[in-house]
């Protein structure tokens, strides 16, 4: 059963096509890796999935449901979530709130019932919190629970985006460039992590990467994307043995 | 905690500096989160009870008005001019035999800091009010003087609700009389039949002469061709003003505001070469002393006035006014210095003495000014109606040669 | 975890002590005859001052928009406030409940105001915004002071430009009048009513920020993407803050308009807005106590300098400078850890 | 006729709002702050020119020049003392600084010039031009204004498409980090870039005072607000949006008047502006900054 279902999606940003006529096929629970060299087209395709950019053309089936051209936050809704290649967290806000913040339209309660602080509050409150909690723990991260944002790590703030996207809820994850900027250490434990969280929340994720190790390691299947058209689709050894990615990623 | 830290330091500098003020014998105490609790505290014995208590020797007279800020020139005038006239009271025995002390604070032209001005004279056991010198912040201090029963004379606040307390007596036209008067002067002379008319629809003071000027006028048989605002955000260009009057064909030009702005306007129309019947009110009267500013765009100027500095029983007023502040004074000037004779009149009247509190000495106020006849700056005979209103005559005068002559 | 809550709790219940604090020691003041009545006539206005500044920390902190035009929602909460109790002087005869009642109606009035505005000016950013929102409080200000608006036979007539525009009958009597304004206001305000209001507006903003919905605003306002990608409604949020500060900020202005027998707009120009802007900035954006803080302490400092005369506002802005360099230049701020640092080590070893 | 004579009289009064806009925009480029004590630079730059010209009797033109020298050294002063410690600070506190400046500045003149109007006599001394048989009249300040802004606006330009030090302050304006690494004087840039803005303060004051002749403490306040309206109008940061936001504005102010309400043009005048933003979020010339995602 596929969870993610993208037929012929294309944009164009004044003549250049920047993706054309994508398509892909993700099953469920399925760990997928997009690839390309630079300027690919990669994080357009993320942001057209997202709905940050709307497609010229294409469908977009989320689980039986076309989502294409729709706005962010239904999208959100529906159930993809994502992560970004430079890291956007909520700076200024504690390690927990960011999380509980990906939680916002799972654990509701009206503005009143929080201004006069109604038992629904506390309630709510408290799932959150523990809820919170429980993904922080998920990657190790729960002492780091008042700290700001901002002052944590990088490869720390790399894990807090990640459970913040998985703190709403997604059928589908989009992780762009987790292991940027990470040592060869870092990108093992990252490398499990990932496989961790498929594993525990029966995920499936979509990831852009560049270190070919983690690719290899850890993803199933793969899409090469060249000048913003499929170059090749496949299993991960058939797809890295094709000649014509080898081509693409060494040149001629 | 580094912003508290700000903070005190803010506290601490607000505290030394109040002490080196000398207004308050503060010692310097940090409190970061209330300055003033702070100040509270070393305030021993001026407070609400020694209120009551005054020092019996001398009359305590205060002043509010605009000492900065936009409308500073007038407050200051008044300023200086009640200073200058207790100093001659003063020198001359007193009032009523009693010397007279006298403190000025600026409300910036604004009702809120008109309040805390009064406040601070209070404090200061203030028994008369002379002030405040614009119309919204005297209507504001007014509400509270009446509250006090403290004895208040404006100046030059104009606008009808100034007085509307039975403790507030003013020294100038009100507003409506000034518009009314001067569209009967204008057709009782023949002045011209149309007439255009440029007004500050952001001052109350523009538009509350215009709104009793409109119907007098239109009563009269006077033709009101145009009508031109300005805003004080856009006091400068005028042009489109006076072109659109001397479109209309307009005969005299109305100018119901104060001569800062007029002084501009007059240049503009001469560079337009508009040149009709330019007819003002009291806030034109000073047009003449603006630094620097060509007399001769003010040559026929009409104005409706009660003062004038060119005239001989102001002389010794205006030589010792420009002695004192290098400055010449304006009708706001001789409104106040009026305002301390009548003050000082009626104190005599009614044989008040510094000894008694601020309630009586209000009632008695009240009363003697109804009494009083003064032969002022702005007025001879002038006495006072119970509602507090001056009755004296509006004079017209006419620039010529660079000097009020009045008509 | 829950020791970080009680301290948020504490942190909190420290703020509404601290101005519960104020009004005792005030009282206790009074009561012993230690007030001058150059302090007791500030007291409204600084609960003014404080609310208004609380209210914009919530746009310029919170939310992160600068907005230039927050006396603009003070300006129209005055006069709605205001004008309801003047014409109900009738109809309602106690002054307190036309009071209240014109609380709530200036709190709607400019809430209504902030979210008409509110939805075309929040798309802009930054300094945008910010000319954007001085333009309309100008804008206000600049209509309130033509508007006329008057009462005649239970009928309301409201006119542009000149009064006879209203076409009153004999019996009619004119309520807003122009450059005028509005004179008269009952004075209804009191302190114990000033800081029922602070107490209110805290409680407001402090139970906002701390909730599903202060967090979706703060997160917007740390990264705008990443919180729509987490399925934030940005405008609405956006507006949520900024309608909740308008409405803040009208209640403070019927407070002022029922202070003073006269209410004008000229008041509430840019410059009314950069000084509650000048309050929140240097009590820290973001940081609710230090906005009231600031506002007591800059209320009362030019106050308290009057014996200063004609050198009272130079030394204000002095200070105001050299507050602002002390607390934001990043020199100044690393200076004062050393300091700080020297200062603890020092203990540490004396307590050694 | 009139509606020719309103315009004239917008372009002159749009004229004084883009000189000032000019330096406001281009201190907003380089040191990204809004400089609310602009408009104080003005005033400052009105009463030198009015000390030399009416107190001392000296000649109009070393009024303006003493006025440029005044304000050069004034710009810079201020640069150096209150806002370079703040460089790196949240550019709000920048903001709140310039207005303790703005204020610093007006009480300063209001203690030695005294809050009593002055009448600035005009620096320029020529008849009006007449066109149209007379119907039509040009004043020699409003021609001399316009040509001011003119070669201002080229001088400028050119000063930063063709020198070095202006293609410094592009670099700085564009990425100061970067700019650094270039081996550019920041400081040094952003210096000058107030010196030029204040400079321009200067001439604008001494001409709007020529035009509206009067001079009192707080006459820089009003157009500094208009200008820094025209400079976001035109695209903040940009220089011919400035020059291009001024005008603009001017003519919006006079037709406004002329043509739909005298008491309501202030508030026609931030209407346009508002629904101009709305339609182009940056201005007229201003750069689009999409963020990327």
């Amino acid at each position: 059963m596929n969870i993610l279902e993208v037929n012929r999606l294309s944009i164009a940003f004044g003549g250049l096509k920047a993706v054309d006529n994508f398509n892909i096929e993700i099953k469920k629970g399925q760990l997928y890796g997009l690839i390309g060299p630079n300027g690919a087209g990669k994080t357009t395709v993320f942001n057209l999935l997202t709905g940050v950019y709307k497609p010229d053309a294409g469908i977009i089936m989320l689980d039986g449901v076309n989502v294409a051209g729709k706005r962010t936050i239904s999208i959100c809704q529906a159930g993809i979530a994502r992560t970004f290649q430079n890291i956007r967290l909520f700076t200024e806000m504690s390690v927990l709130d960011n999380v509980k913040v990906g939680l916002h339209n799972h654990h509701r309660y009206g503005i009143a019932t929080g201004l006069f602080r109604l038992p629904g509050y506390f309630r709510a409150e408290k799932e959150m919190d523990e809820r919170a909690m429980e993904l922080l723990k998920v990657f190790d991260m729960e002492q780091y629970f008042d700290y700001k944002a901002a002052n944590l790590p990088y490869g720390q703030q790399r894990k807090l985006e990640i459970a913040r996207a998985l703190a709403t809820e997604p059928k589908l994850l989009l992780l762009d460039e987790p292991a940027a900027g990470m040592n060869p250490n870092e990108t093992t434990e990252l490398m499990e992590m990932i496989r961790f969280v498929r594993d525990t929340f029966d995920m499936t994720i979509l990831l852009i990467e560049h270190d070919m190790k983690l690719v290899s390691g850890i993803c199933e299947a793969l899409t090469v994307l060249n000048f913003g058209q499929v170059l090749c689709q496949g299993e991960t050894a058939e797809v890295l043995n094709d000649p014509e990615v080898i081509k693409a990623y060494l040149g001629e | 905690m580094k912003k508290l830290i700000g903070l005190s330091m803010a506290a601490v500098l607000a505290a030394s500096l109040t002490a080196c003020g000398g207004s308050n014998t503060a010692e310097t105490t940090a409190a970061t989160t209330d300055a003033a609790v702070a100040q509270e505290e070393n305030e021993d014995g001026t407070g609400e009870s020694a209120e009551e208590a005054p020092s019996g020797e001398t009359f305590k007279i205060g002043m509010i008005g605009p000492l900065t800020g936009d409308a500073a020139t007038y407050g200051l005038g008044v300023r200086n001019a009640v200073e200058l006239a207790i100093k001659e009271v003063n020198e001359a025995g007193g009032m009523n035999g009693y010397q007279v002390e006298y403190k000025p604070e600026d409300d910036e032209h604004d009702p809120e800091k008109a309040i805390n001005a009064y406040n601070a004279l209070k404090d200061w056991n203030m028994q008369i009010l002379i002030g405040a010198v614009t119309s919204k912040p005297c209507i504001a201090v007014s509400a509270e003087s009446a509250a006090d029963n403290l004895f208040q004379i404006t100046p030059s606040g104009s606008a009808v609700e100034c007085i509307a307390e039975p403790n507030v007596f003013r020294v100038c036209f009100s507003d409506p009389d000034q518009g009314k008067a001067s569209a009967q002067y204008i057709a009782e002379n023949k002045l011209a039949t149309k007439i255009g008319v440029i007004y500050d629809s952001s001052t109350e003071y523009s538009t509350g002469i215009l709104e009793s000027f409109r119907p007098e006028a239109e009563a009269q048989g006077l033709e009101i061709v145009a009508e031109e605002a300005f805003t004080a955000n856009n006091a400068t260009d005028f042009s489109v003003q006076i072109d659109n009057c001397k479109e209309a064909g307009a005969e005299l030009l109305f100018m119901p505001f104060y001569y800062t702005e007029a002084s501009t306007v007059l240049k503009q129309c001469a560079d337009k070469e508009f040149a009709p019947i330019f007819f003002g009110v009291d806030g034109m009267d000073g047009i003449l002393s603006v630094k620097n500013f060509d007399t001769s765009l003010a040559e026929g100027v009409m104005l409706l006035t009660p003062f004038s500095a060119d005239e001989a029983g102001s002389q010794a007023f205006v030589e010792a006014y420009k002695a004192a502040y290098s400055d010449t004074p304006n009708q706001f000037a001789a409104d106040a210095y009026d305002a301390v004779y009548a003050v000082k009149a009626a104190i005599e009247q009614g044989n008040i003495t510094p000894d008694m509190s601020v309630s009586d000495i209000c009632e008695a106020m009240k009363v003697a000014m109804t009494e009083i006849t003064i032969d002022g700056l702005t007025g001879s005979q002038m006495t006072w109606t119970e509602a507090g209103e001056p009755n004296k005559e509006p004079k017209a005068a006419k620039i010529e040669n660079g000097a009020y002559v009045m008509q | 975890m829950n020791s970080v809550k009680r301290k948020k709790l504490i942190d909190n219940l420290f703020t509404y002590g601290l101005v519960v604090f104020c009004w005792i020691a005030v009282q206790a003041l009074s009561a012993t005859g230690h007030m001058t009545n150059q302090i007791n006539g500030l007291l409204v206005p600084i609960c003014m001052y404080v609310i208004l500044a609380v209210s914009l920390n919530l746009t310029v902190g919170i939310s992160g928009e600068l907005s230039l035009g927050h006396a603009g929602f003070m300006c129209v909460g005055a006069f709605s406030g205001s004008f309801f109790t003047k014409l109900m002087a009738e109809a309602i005869p106690s002054l307190q409940a036309r009071f209240i009642i014109a609380l709530v109606i200036g709190a709607l009035t400019a809430a209504f105001f902030g979210v008409i505005i509110g939805i075309p000016v929040l798309r802009l950013r930054g300094d945008y915004l910010a000319i954007v929102t001085l333009a309309f409080g100008e804008i206000i200000k600049n209509v309130m002071n033509v508007i006329y608006v008057g009462v005649d036979n239970g009928m309301l007539r409201i006119a542009m430009e000149k009064k006879a525009n209203l076409n009153l009958s004999e019996n009619g009597r004119v309520i807003i009048e122009g450059a005028m304004g509005i004179t008269k206001t009952p004075k209804a305000s009191t302190f114990t009513i000033g800081i029922v209001l602070v107490l209110i507006t805290l409680f407001i903003v402090q139970n906002l920020i701390n909730s599903r919905t202060g967090r979706a605003i703060m997160a917007i306002r740390d990264n705008r993407i990443a919180a729509e990608s987490v399925g934030l409604n940005i405008t609405k949020y956006k507006l949520l803050a900024f309608s909740v500060s308008a409405s803040l900020a009208g209640m403070a202005g019927v407070l002022y308009s029922h202070n003073l027998a006269s209410l004008a707009a000229e008041k509430f120009d840019y410059n009314m807005s950069i000084l509650i802007l000048v309050y929140v900035v240097l009590g820290g954006i973001g940081n609710i106590r230090g906005s009231i803080i600031s506002a007591i302490v800059l209320t009362l400092l030019p106050e308290l300098l009057r014996g200063m005369n004609n050198y009272r506002m130079l030394i204000y802005a002095i200070v105001l400078i050299i507050m602002m360099i002390a607390n934001s230049a990043p020199s100044a701020i690393a200076a004062r850890e050393r300091l700080l640092e020297k200062f603890q080590r020092k203990n540490t070893k004396e307590a050694a | 006729m009139s509606f020719l004579s309103c315009l004239i009289s917008g372009i002159s009064l749009g004229s004084i709002y883009a000189i000032i806009a000019l330096g406001y925009t281009m201190v907003y480029g380089i040191a990204k702050m809004l400089n609310f004590a602009h408009g104080d630079i003005i005033m400052v730059g009105a009463f030198a020119a009015y000390t030399i010209v009416s107190t001392l009797g000296m000649p109009p033109i070393l009024g303006v020049i003493v006025a440029v020298a005044v304000c050069t050294l004034l710009g810079v002063t201020v640069e150096r003392i209150a806002y370079k410690p703040l460089r790196g600070a949240s550019s709000l506190a920048v903001l709140i600084t310039a207005i303790g400046v703005s204020y610093l500045l007006q009480n300063l003149a209001l203690l030695i010039f005294s809050a009593n109007p002055q009448k600035f006599q005009s620096v320029v001394n020529l008849p009006a031009l007449k066109l149209a048989g007379g119907e039509l009249s040009v004043s020699a300040v409003t021609i001399i204004t316009v040509v001011t802004c003119l070669v201002v606006m080229f001088c400028l330009t050119s000063f930063i498409n063709k020198t070095k030090k202006g293609q410094a302050m592009l670099a700085v304006s564009e990425d100061r980090g970067a700019a650094t690494l270039m081996g550019i004087n920041v400081n040094g840039t952003i210096a000058l870039t107030f010196a030029i803005g204040s400079a321009l303060a200067a001439i604008a004051g001494v001409l709007y005072c020529s035009a509206y002749d009067t001079l009192t403490p707080y006459i820089g306040s009003m157009p500094g607000i208009k200008a820094f309206t025209a400079a976001v109008f035109g695209g903040i940061g940009s220089i011919p949006g400035a020059f291009i936001g001024g005008i603009i504005l001017g003519i919006i102010e006079q037709l406004a008047k002329k043509y739909i309400s005298s008491q309501l043009a202030d508030a026609i005048v931030f209407a346009v502006l508002i629904i101009v933003l709305l339609v182009r979020p940056s201005g007229i010339l201003g750069k689009k900054t999409n963020e990327k995602v």
